[in-house]
């Protein structure tokens, strides 16, 4: 599904159903159009916010005793892969041109933020779980933060690249 | 005794329904219909003709993707075992004893009762 | 008391029944983008499936044929068996979405991953397939399905606005963020995951299984007019949920973890266990529903001996079927496809398939040869003809709808 | 020869003119007075069940407001059913008084207007088709055939 977003953006964003085939050729390499390559990157983002703010309800409600800790780990799992695939989506696009270039490179970043906030928290949930993973992560309350800062680059990103 | 005729039409009565035996069990579906003259002879246009077997499993696909098999060789239900005509067809012999339901008896003998369990009658309490 | 205490279990089956991993999926989606806007969607559904539902229980209560027989029949051979190979194309995707699902809620249950659950959840399926009996397979997936009203708890103990909530869901119309194609697109998925075609295979059949009669028309009429709308109500509350939890958040669902955050942020552990313990029971009843499907729709239309009700020697060809069933759709999930996203395609091939299953039912419901004095009435085709109208739209446009939307993004 | 054979099969007149397809072969078959302990699908699966509380009126009252089921000896080929276009399969509608659900009676009885009863002694021959060129089963009327009704007595 996720996947499948950043292709139906561009799908989407110019072409109706008629020309679905030849928008489809359009994501191949470097035949990109600007607007659909800001759009890919838009898509990426929205993907990339989605997880932190998951991220932060899985957080906050383990603090507060209203999680198990499977379903938080699974939860901040799920959203790995999710971050995984806008990562693929953004290191495959090819800009073509150098404002595109550098939403890219915001957005790569931004979602490297939440990525390495995300493992954080992953680590953070296993010791509370009673896993043993000796030097104990930052609490909960250090956490909330970094993913604000995280989901706040995003934001900076999504804004730059026009999304919502 | 019997009384008037029923008048049917083959496709719309008769082919594509179920076949249950005298237990009501499922055997098959009407895929084609045999016709015969008069003692067996081969049916010809315009003389009196009946229907002589139910054929299954391989008429269906002849039926389907045309072709034609070797109509003596097709499993059969020989018509004199039809009892009852409804929203299916109801035969008056079991199941058992029809060649037509072999690949039944064989899924049945080769595969289905050979794994644990295969007899058990899920309606019984044990 | 004991014809209560029958109808009782059979509304609650129903209820439970109803909402499976499609239904899951697909209302947290709508709800975590569209809000409420899509709830009509669900109405309309609720009452499609409840029509046709109960037509076919009582065309198979009164006639003894179940319903591909009858698609077999009238149809004619190569109509009916290009309908197969579709339905059980369809059938199989579903069975394969659920299976999944139920992989996916004990992975949030355990933290030990789907791929070992999968093979473990196909096998426990065909066990129950081959040693129980009907009726209690049916009610035990059935009533503890029914922990799903957690949904509903969890939509209480949020305490949403609820004045907001209604002006989402009236008048009905896309949020200003979304394109409209997504929304329409949204909208068949909805349809399909209500109007899913295998409750109807596994409506009628099971009116075999329980050997139903004309007596029986008003269980009948009762299970399905009382089951499948508090099924819906269950659908709502779970997209009221995501609307009220995850859309604020900008939270784009896709996985079943995100589905679960909003129970557990309304009613801590206890609930959230509760539901997770929901979702494998309902996902399982309807890895059976779909797995027995699968069974009945090709021994129907091949007139094969069929039913669960017989030992498994004596439905020989049907139970292998069940098997190969299973097997592929084990075999599909280890190859570490996303159930998600299976679920998805699932629903949206069956609004695609509908009109398929659902106007030779609406056909025979009418043949008198069929049905005797139970003919439907006039209000019964009237809305029977409304539905075959928007079963062909929604199957029409499902396609155009999905390639134009890139899958709904 | 086949029923499935016969279906679909063309049909042409006594001098050759084609005249339509073959959409349906009409029997007449034998009906039985029997005892009303006809044996059964339904009514068999009816008496495994444990059924106390369900009284023997009660029973009666179902049968008959069920479908039309007879007992049945054999069956005699009466006619052709021929159509002037292919239309595929009839769903029992031209023949009967069935007019619900509007509107798919309708559609298929405009599909299939036209058709009419050819009596099986007016059928002069069946061809296989096996001849080079023939392209499957036709149908040859006899000289001075009559186009009957094809309503459903």
């Amino acid at each position: 599904m996720a996947g499948l977003r950043g292709l139906g953006r561009v799908v989407a964003g110019g072409v109706g159903g008629a020309l679905a085939l030849a928008a489809l050729g359009g994501c191949v390499a470097s035949r990109q159009e600007p607007g659909q390559a800001t759009a890919a990157v838009a898509d990426a983002l929205a993907e990339a916010g989605s997880a932190a703010q998951t991220t932060r309800i899985a957080v906050e409600l383990l603090s507060r005793g209203r999680l198990t800790g499977p379903v938080a780990d699974t939860t901040l799992l799920d959203q790995l892969r999710v971050l995984d695939d806008a990562d693929a989506a953004l290191t495959t696009l090819v800009p073509p041109d150098a404002a595109s270039s550098a939403h890219r490179a915001d957005g790569l970043a931004a979602v490297g933020d939440v990525t390495d906030v995300v493992v954080a928290a992953r680590e953070w949930v296993a010791v509370r779980s009673g896993g043993d993973l000796g030097a104990g992560p930052a609490g909960a309350g250090e956490l909330l933060d970094d993913l604000d800062q995280a989901a706040g680059a995003v934001d900076e990103a999504l804004a730059a690249a026009g999304g919502p | 005794m019997t009384h008037g005729p029923r008048i049917v039409d083959a496709r719309l009565h008769l082919l594509s329904r179920q076949v249950l035996d005298v237990d009501g069990e499922p055997v098959s579906t009407v895929d084609d219909l045999e016709l015969r003259g008069p003692d067996g002879s081969e049916a010809r246009a315009g003389q009196e003709a009946h229907v002589a077997a139910i054929l299954v499993g391989p008429a269906l696909v002849t039926r389907l993707f045309g072709g034609r098999a070797p109509t003596s060789r097709m499993p059969r239900i020989a018509w004199d075992d039809v009892g009852h005509l409804g929203t299916a067809v109801e035969l008056a012999v079991s199941s058992d004893g029809l060649d037509a339901d072999w690949v039944e008896h064989w899924v049945r003998e080769r595969l289905v009762e050979r794994i644990p369990g295969g007899r058990h009658d899920p309606e019984g309490d044990r | 008391m004991k014809k209560v205490f029958a109808a009782a279990l059979g509304i609650l089956t129903a209820i439970g029944g109803f909402v499976d991993i499609g239904d899951l999926v697909t209302n947290a989606v709508v709800g975590s983008r569209f809000g409420m806007s899509l709830v009509w969607v669900v109405v309309v559904g609720v009452v499609g499936i409840c029509l046709f539902a109960s037509m076919a229980g009582r065309v198979t209560a009164v006639s003894g044929r179940a319903t591909f027989e009858i698609i077999r029949e009238r149809l004619g051979p190569r109509a009916a068996g290009a309908n197969l190979v579709a339905s059980f194309a369809i059938n199989l995707l579903t069975l394969t979405a659920e299976i999944g699902g139920i992989a996916l809620a004990l992975h949030l249950a355990s933290s030990v991953e789907p791929r070992l659950w999968i093979p473990v959840a196909g096998l426990a399926v065909w066990l129950v397939l081959w040693r129980v009996k009907f009726q209690i397979m049916e009610n035990v997936a059935g009533l503890m399905g029914l922990l799903l009203v957690g949904f509903a708890v969890a939509l209480f103990l949020l305490g949403p606005d609820w004045g907001e909530l209604l002006r989402q869901a009236v008048p009905p119309s896309p949020p200003g963020t979304e394109h409209p194609a997504s929304y329409w697109y949204y909208a068949v998925a909805l349809f399909g995951a209500a109007m899913t075609p295998y409750e109807v295979f596994f409506f009628s059949s099971g009116a075999v299984e329980e050997r139903w009669t004309a007596k029986d028309l008003s269980t009948n009429r009762v299970n399905v007019l009382v089951g499948f709308p508090l099924g819906g109500l269950l659908s709502v509350a779970i997209a009221a949920c995501a609307a009220v939890v995850l859309l604020p958040a900008g939270i784009e669902v896709s996985s079943l973890s995100q589905i679960v955050l909003p129970v557990a942020q309304a009613g801590g552990v206890l609930l959230l266990a509760l539901v997770i313990v929901g979702i494998v029971a309902a996902t399982f009843g309807a890895a059976l529903e779909t797995a027995l499907s699968s069974g009945y729709t090709v021994a129907q239309y091949l007139g094969w001996s069929w039913g669960k009700f017989r030992r498994p020697a004596r439905a020989a060809r049907f139970h292998l079927t069940m098997i190969v069933a299973l097997l592929l759709g084990v075999g599909i999930l280890m190859t570490s496809v996303d159930p998600i996203a299976v679920t998805e395609m699932s629903v949206v091939f069956s609004a695609v398939a509908l009109p398929l299953t659902y106007v030779p039912i609406l056909v025979v419901a009418n043949d008198p040869e069929y049905m005797g004095e139970h003919v439907n009435g006039r209000v019964v085709n009237a809305l029977g003809t409304v539905y075959l109208v928007i079963v062909v739209v929604a199957a029409v446009a499902a396609i155009p709808l999905m390639i134009a939307t890139g899958a709904g993004s | 020869m086949n029923v499935g054979d016969l279906l679909d099969a063309r049909v042409l007149g006594p001098d050759g003119v084609p005249l339509g397809v073959v959409v349906d072969v009409r029997l007449a078959l034998e009906t039985r007075d029997e005892p009303d302990d006809g044996p059964g699908g339904r009514e068999d699966r009816e008496d495994r069940e444990d059924s106390e509380d369900r009284k023997d009126s009660e029973h009666d009252a179902a049968l008959s407001s069920r479908a039309r089921r007879d007992a049945v000896g054999g069956a005699v080929v009466l006619g052709l059913l021929v159509g002037p276009r292919r239309a595929g399969s009839y769903h029992g509608y031209e023949r009967t008084q069935v007019r619900s659900p509007w509107p798919v009676p309708q559609i298929v009885r405009r599909l299939h207007r036209g058709t009419y009863l050819v009596r099986w002694q007016d059928v002069a021959a069946v061809d296989d088709g096996a001849a080079a060129g023939a392209g499957g089963w036709s149908v040859r009327l006899a000289p001075g055939y009559a186009e009957l009704p094809p309503e459903l007595g």
